[in-house]
């Protein structure tokens, strides 16, 4: 799956995005989060706090909650700063 | 019509491109927003706008969609810049067009405290000390909101 | 600052000379009113604005203040034409400046709802049947109504 | 004293203006409508249905009953149609 990185998630990560395998155990955006922060301390230190991060599965805004086993591209960011 | 673009825009130019030839138009509201030249008491040497392609030209095209529906408008125009900018450059424009100067004037507002929280774009300024991330206001999350719940009845 | 002109005006350069070394600045709020071509059914083929010179000055002036007064706003300006315009014209300009956007919105509002229902201008129409003067139009005074109740307190 | 007409007020009585030594009792703006209206055909029809008549008494805006006895500049017109 395509993971996307915006913001401060990014340049705490070091990545704008990577290409991951998920386990089939990861079925919905936590656990996905989760799985993240089990990948270094960046990933744990961009994702730790999730109250923090903002989600968009398949360019759709979703919520922790949100599926994504038959998602193709989800991105993880801090809230958005447009305008 | 949305445009995202690295580029500067003219409001001149852009008004008389929505509005010559239509003959309803007798109001037209427009709101710039522009990078401030110091914030927090500090100042700003670069500001530098990212955003998500592709997810940023469905956001902005469902807010136009949402403003049209709702309002009695003849057309609107979003234009969303990104990339780096210097104090007082333009970031944003919305211009609105209308036979009746109210929905002209509620539907700018709306669409720009709507984009102002839901549009994928994350701001970065850089000041003498480095570079930081610009954090959401939280009323923008409450300008945001109350249209949101208006909009579900 | 207020302008009353016969001359078309430019909203980028205006909205330049309004912003353009402020640093406070970060939203700008504006409206238009153009001459619809059409009005009544009936085909507009010129618009004469006449005025009360001295006096239209002087309420202008006094909108301004009451605006800069109720709002927090860096600036304004008001630019109201007069003379013999065409469809699609531009008659009027408003634009605020402010930090925060909600002022620059309700400011600008408040000004053109003041302006139509109380700045000295009359509006004649030519159409193929001859001249008509604009009649007021009710919906006007109640926005200004409004506006004046809110003032009070 | 000078009195300014706009609007359909100025295009019904034929000028836009005329100076005019008003009799003592005209003391209100009511009281000028009246005496005005007395001076012809064009002014009664401009003038005569006083509810749709504005005024300003040098240069402020003013109902019927504002004193002009002290006024240099009395201005009638139709509502306003600005903007």
């Amino acid at each position: 799956m395509k993971i996307l990185y915006f913001g401060w998630v990014k340049s705490k990560i070091g990545i704008g995005g990577e290409t991951i395998d998920l386990p089939p155990d990861v079925k919905i955006v936590s656990d996905l989060i989760t799985f993240l922060c089990s990948r270094g301390p960046s990933h744990e230190s961009a994702l730790g706090n999730i109250s923090q991060i903002r989600v968009a599965v398949d360019q759709e805004i979703g919520t922790v909650d949100t599926p994504i086993s038959k998602a193709e591209e989800v991105a993880l960011f801090p809230p958005m700063t447009g305008g | 019509m949305i445009k995202i673009q690295k580029t500067d825009f003219d409001i001149s130019v852009e008004l008389k491109l929505l509005t010559t030839g239509n003959i309803n138009i007798g109001g037209v509201a427009s709101f710039v927003g522009l990078v401030r030249e110091n914030s927090d008491g500090e100042e700003i040497l670069t500001m530098t706008l990212e955003h998500y392609p592709g997810m940023t030209e469905k956001i902005l095209q469902k807010l136009e969609c949402e403003a049209l529906d709702r309002w009695s408008l003849e057309n609107l125009l979003i234009i969303h810049r990104y990339g780096e900018l210097n104090p007082g450059d333009q970031i944003v424009l919305v211009i609105t067009t209308s036979a009746h100067r109210s929905a002209a004037f509620e539907s700018c507002q709306f669409l720009i405290d709507r984009l102002k929280n839901g549009a994928p774009f994350w701001k970065k300024e850089k000041t003498v000390r480095g570079t930081r991330w610009v954090e959401a206001k939280e009323e923008d999350r409450e300008a945001d909101e109350r249209w949101q719940n208006i909009i579900k009845y």
